[in-house]
């Protein structure tokens, strides 16, 4: 290591003033084996030392919590004994780097999260952003990242049920992939990272240690620089189907109760699993570096610990059931070595070559910096005014500007991008991807005992994922507060109880006061919005640092993202029978208008496409109205009363019933709207976004003998439900303004991407 | 419906990974009493069942070919063996291209045309009805059943096409909701658009479409349960 | 003493190769105008032992024969080094 | 006139190589006692013309750095016939 880097500003990763507080605190510089494990320890990505004191604010309890963060994964109630584990996890610069490689490791990573605590993972999600859609590298990108996803759940066979696809020219040189797993376990199997005791061996499973994503925790802490490509040659390279071997028997070891503690080696590999297992057991450990496997020959004691490679796991177990785990993983051709012990003292004892090698004190590692940063509010939003329609005249062609919203890369299918993943594996997926959230049954029989069957066959979930980084930049509190608002209304479209959430908060640089001033605002909004819908946050995971440094001629400027909070929601509906889906299903069914237009179109697609500009202030949010609509829904969906439920989301009402229209996978319909706009201006009706309000649909129900009950509900929620239209065949009219053929609608829409 | 006697045999390869959705289907929707057989097992024979499964999955990673590390395991000779006697072997998605790669069915899966990993419902039209795995599906249906496979793009000499022709090997063809076998209604660019083959002896088939995940309406469909049905018919009947 | 087989597997001729053709449309698309046809096969490299075995060449034959290439639609050739 | 270009992609040694280690436990189960290591590439036959191309070696060199193969994790040796 060369050490006149240091007075550079960063070493490996470490600001100056961290480097001296190591210094500190050992009495003497660090040697290289100690700045490797400090370095990967205080780095932002293992030790949250800025955004810490902003997630703590978070809800984290009550509702159907079991674990909150802090463990792997959380984990709800699911009833008769179940219970679900999820989290989401980013994987934005492994990926940036070798789209394939990165977001297949990325999802084999947050896949390991959910089987270290005992649960089987049963469906994963995930959320992309890439560039422009235009930008030359994106296609590349795209598919890159498409069958790298695919090409590590499917292996593993676990179903990818949902996700979204973003595209915006903030993400030209900072894609982001961050990727969601659940899995179901028993309540009383699940297992920590937390629980090993004195005198239990240590030992390490899984794939042998190779040079793979050295200094990748550090790297992912760093901003990215054109002159940094010599930290190009780490890649890890995925292998889903040792990891399929690793989840069979890591599930088989537990059930047979060889396991006391568990902790995937996931970022800073061995380091940040050895430290942080003995940590939260309160314990210390003895590691013999001579008993790891490697790949590679020769490799020294600080690469072995920084190693990245994928698909291991840190395990300890009673000493006396060291033989029969081992058997275990034999069966499953893995490796599982002694490779140390748990002991009382609170320092990790390296031996290395059979001798001592190095003793470190685990709080000293562990209890890095914690830093309130500076903030500040972002000039730029000194510009982001309400909008001024009356400022912009009213295009003449209404029908262009509509096709042009549904066929726009972001709000167009994403068919090509979910056909490349198994989402029907498990025979548990009763509403595929394609629709509002994901819904699936328990389809029980995981283990050949029928030990893990749950009792109740008619429960089921709900799940979706949510980010919006164009209202996250515009106005940072609403973007964090629509993101959980909008997996709840997913979820409740389909008549679900939105229950808990993950989230993944992706930024810029957090030593910039206008980057931590947004990050505050955003955790405010998902703070907000998740105590008012009751969602606890049970996870989560911050990638910061998404900026990278650009030349442009002699100019130099860096490249940063908007703000980018990512929420994935998990819900429930007790029977599964009751699900409704979002698209039309029979000519001459009526359709609803639930909820309230406000018509504000700052921040829309519809600005942007036809004004080309969208700065402006997107409309607020009334959460306690938000609560009561999405009540409302509910209990008519629960009644029966509904056939279908959009929410209005991205390009609006139009979008809502044009999606509405065409997605039904048996047949192409349309609709006739005719509906009073009191005065507003018509696009205002058809284009704004995120209105609280959904497009239902109800065959006579609503209006025959059921409509007292129907209106008995709306009046305890206090809800106004307004018939707009008629489901029709092959047109889309409204107001004898928009005129369109559904056909030609559904041909763009499936066509785009 | 009780088919408690009828015992079916699940292989189990490292990286298989329908085995449970086969293995839950068997046993709970038709009642009938399936276990697993770990590639690995010491067992002479599969004479015990009454059938045997080869799920789908991804054994061995589908590194090298797909299904060709799985064929080469032990255990494929016995189920060469019983299907040699005249027992019934169904291969299911990577089943079916285990079978190709031991030569127990003729042929072999290229990759999809797309390049691409393929998920999605198809139809399918069956061409032989006097198998033990179609002797109960309805004449003149067309079944619906997902697909979801990188390499199912199914080849063969001119040679091994005719012989399948002449035997009615081909037992599934894809095809469109009508039945029309169309260019369009082909997924992965299998030649005839065929979906599923047998051996001579109509005793062995392979399908790349996944019957168990289609057989329970709150699925989407229940037209793969006619594979079970048949198969548990022809069983029965025998 | 450890010896290097190395294993050429390509798709007979007859054979269509859906990824070559992908590769050729890249290819030209990106202005290599020069390119005419693409095959894509496979290429392995096997560590061996020299100890027992009485032909090196004659394992890796049957390697390859039974287990690296599927010869109904592919050909291979050995190099020991 | 056509020539043919061979190209041999191999994984960087340091690079896991999943595919050669399934395959290598394969062998090993199935008897084939003396191999140690497998490695699994790539092999690319193009045929080109010599036509306009200044150098055909040049014309493959480009070609597999930046469409054949990864040079993040894999090397390429070209052979032109
Ligand atoms: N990357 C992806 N992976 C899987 N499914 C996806 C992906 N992107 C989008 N989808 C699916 O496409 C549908 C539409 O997505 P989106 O436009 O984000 O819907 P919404 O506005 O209702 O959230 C959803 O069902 C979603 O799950
Ligand atoms: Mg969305």
């Amino acid at each position: 290591m060369n050490k006149t880097e240091k007075p550079s500003g960063k070493l490996f990763g470490l600001a100056i003033d961290e480097y001296e507080k190591i210094s500190e605190l050992l009495g003497r510089e660090p040697d290289d084996f100690e700045l490797g494990i400090f370095s990967a320890m205080w780095s932002e990505h293992c030790s949250y030392k800025s955004s810490k004191v902003y997630l703590e604010t978070l809800p984290t309890k009550g509702g159907k919590v079991l674990i909150g963060p802090g463990e792997n994964a959380g984990v709800v109630d699911f009833g008769d004994g179940d219970a679900l584990v999820f989290k989401m996890e980013s994987h934005n610069h492994p990926s940036f780097i070798e789209p394939f490689q990165g977001s297949a490791t990325g999802v084999g990573g947050i896949m390991r999260d959910i089987f270290t605590m005992g649960a089987r993972p049963v469906a994963n999600l995930n959320s992309l952003r890439f560039g422009s859609f235009s930008h030359h590298r994106t296609p590349y990108y795209l598919s890159e990242v498409v069958k790298g996803i695919g090409f590590y759940g499917n292996c593993m066979g676990v179903p990818t049920v949902g996700g979204e696809v973003v595209f915006d020219e903030c993400y030209n040189d900072n894609i982001l992939v961050n990727a969601f797993t659940i899995g179901i376990a028993k309540k009383d199997g699940i297992f920590l990272s937390s629980e090993c005791e004195i005198g239990n061996t240590v030992v390490y499973v899984g794939s042998a240690t190779g040079m793979d994503g050295i200094h990748g925790a550090t790297m992912a802490s760093e901003e990215f620089d054109l002159k940094k490509n010599k930290k190009r040659s780490t890649v890890q390279v995925g292998d889903p189907f040792t990891e399929k071997l690793l989840l069979e028997a890591c599930l088989e070891a537990m059930k047979k109760k060889l396991i006391v503690s568990i902790q995937d080696m996931g970022a800073a590999g061995l380091t940040s699993s050895s430290f942080e297992m003995a940590d939260k057991s309160e314990k210390g450990m003895i590691i013999d570096l001579d008993a790891i496997p490697l790949r590679t020959f020769g490799m020294t004691p600080v690469e072995m610990m920084l190693s990245e490679s994928q698909e291991r796991m840190l395990i300890a177990c009673e000493r006396e059931k060291f033989e029969l785990l081992k058997a275990v993983f034999d069966k499953w051709g893995l490796n599982c070595v002694n490779a140390g012990e748990v002991i009382k003292e609170k320092v990790i004892k390296f031996y290395y070559k059979s001798k001592i090698y190095k003793t470190l004190d685990i709080d000293t590692v562990v209890n890095g910096p914690e830093y309130k940063r500076p903030v500040k509010k972002p000039d730029y939003l000194k510009e982001i005014m309400p909008v001024k329609i009356n400022n912009y005249k009213i295009p003449e062609n209404l029908n262009d500007i509509a096709v042009k919203i549904v066929t726009h890369p972001n709000i167009a299918s994403k068919r090509t991008v979910f056909t490349q993943y198994d989402y029907t594996i498990g025979t548990a997926t009763v509403v595929p991807p394609g629709f509002s959230a994901a819904v699936l049954r328990v389809s029980g029989n995981y283990e050949e005992e029928n030990k893990n069957k749950s009792k109740n066959d008619s429960k089921g979930f709900l799940l979706n994922v949510n980010g919006n980084s164009k209202y996250a930049y515009l106005d940072p509190f609403t973007g964090g507060m629509l993101a959980v608002v909008e997996c709840a209304r997913n979820i409740t479209a389909c008549g679900g109880s939105p229950a808990a959430l993950t989230d993944c908060l992706n930024f810029a640089s957090p030593e910039d006061p206008e980057i931590m001033w947004q990050f505050a605002e955003v955790v405010k909004g998902i703070k907000s919005a998740a105590i008012n819908l009751n969602t606890p946050v049970i996870s989560g995971n911050v990638s910061f640092y998404n900026e990278t440094a650009k030349k442009e001629g002699d100019k130099t400027y860096v490249s940063k993202i908007y703000p980018t909070p990512v929420i994935g929601m998990l819900g429930f509906i007790k029977d599964i029978g009751k699900i409704i889906t979002p698209y039309f299903k029979e000519e001459g069914d009526e359709i609803y208008l639930l909820g309230e237009v406000k018509g504000n179109l700052g921040g829309s697609l519809y600005m942007d496409l036809a004004y080309g500009n969208f700065r402006q202030k997107p409309a607020d949010l009334d959460l306690d109205y938000e609560v009561r609509l999405q009540n409302c829904l509910r209990s008519l969906i629960d009644k029966g009363f509904l056939k279908s439920a959009a929410d209005v989301s991205e390009g609006g009402i139009f979008t809502a019933l044009a999606e509405s229209a065409i997605t039904n996978p048996e047949k192409t319909l349309g609709f006739v709207v005719d509906y009073d706009i009191k005065g507003r201006r018509i696009d205002e009706f058809l284009f704004s976004e995120f209105e609280q309000a959904f497009i239902v649909t109800a065959g006579k129900e609503l209006s025959g003998s059921q409509g007292s009950i129907a209106a008995e509900i709306l009046t305890e929620y206090g809800i106004k439900l307004e018939k707009i239209g008629m489901v029709k065949k092959d047109i889309m009219k409204i107001n004898s303004i928009i005129n369109l053929k559904s056909g030609k609608i559904k041909k763009g829409y499936y066509s785009v991407i | 419906m009780n088919n408690k006697n009828i015992k079916a045999g699940i292989i189990v390869f490292p990286g298989s990974n329908c085995d449970f959705d086969v293995y839950r289907v068997l046993n709970e929707v038709f009642d009938a009493s399936a276990s697993f057989i770990w590639h690995k097992d010491k067992i002479k024979d599969l004479k015990k069942y009454d059938f045997v499964v080869i799920p789908g999955g991804f054994s061995y990673g589908d590194y090298l070919r797909s299904g060709a590390l799985a064929a080469r395991s032990p255990v494929m000779e016995l189920v060469k063996d019983y299907a040699l006697d005249g027992g019934i072997v169904l291969g299911i998605c990577n089943g079916f291209q285990i079978l190709l790669e031991t030569g127990l069915l003729e042929g072999v899966m290229l990759t999809n045309n797309s390049l691409k990993f393929e998920c999605k419902d198809v139809y399918l039209k069956t061409l032989n009805f006097d198998t033990p795995f179609t002797c109960a599906i309805k004449r003149d249906s067309v079944l619906k059943m997902p697909i979801a496979h990188h390499d199912g793009n199914y080849f063969a000499t001119g040679g091994i096409i005719n012989d399948l022709n002449k035997k009615v090997g081909v037992i599934f063809k894809y095809c469109d909701k009508e039945g029309n076998i169309t260019d369009k209604s082909n997924p992965n660019g299998s030649m005839h658009n065929i979906a599923g083959i047998s051996n001579k002896t109509n005793n062995v088939m392979g399908l790349m479409p996944h019957p168990e995940r289609s057989s329970e309406k709150i699925l989407g469909s229940e037209d793969g349960g006619y594979i079970f049905r048949s198969i548990i018919k022809y069983i029965k009947e025998k | 003493m450890t010896k290097k087989a190395f294993i050429k597997i390509t798709l007979k001729e007859e054979v269509l190769d859906p990824q070559g053709k992908a590769v050729l449309s890249v290819l030209k698309s990106s202005g290599y105008n020069n390119v005419k046809d693409v095959r894509v096969g496979k290429y392995i490299e096997i560590d061996m032992d020299e100890g027992k075995s009485a032909s090196l060449k004659d394992e890796a034959e049957d390697i390859s024969e039974k287990v690296l290439s599927n010869p109904l639609i592919e050909e291979f050739s050995i190099e020991i080094k």
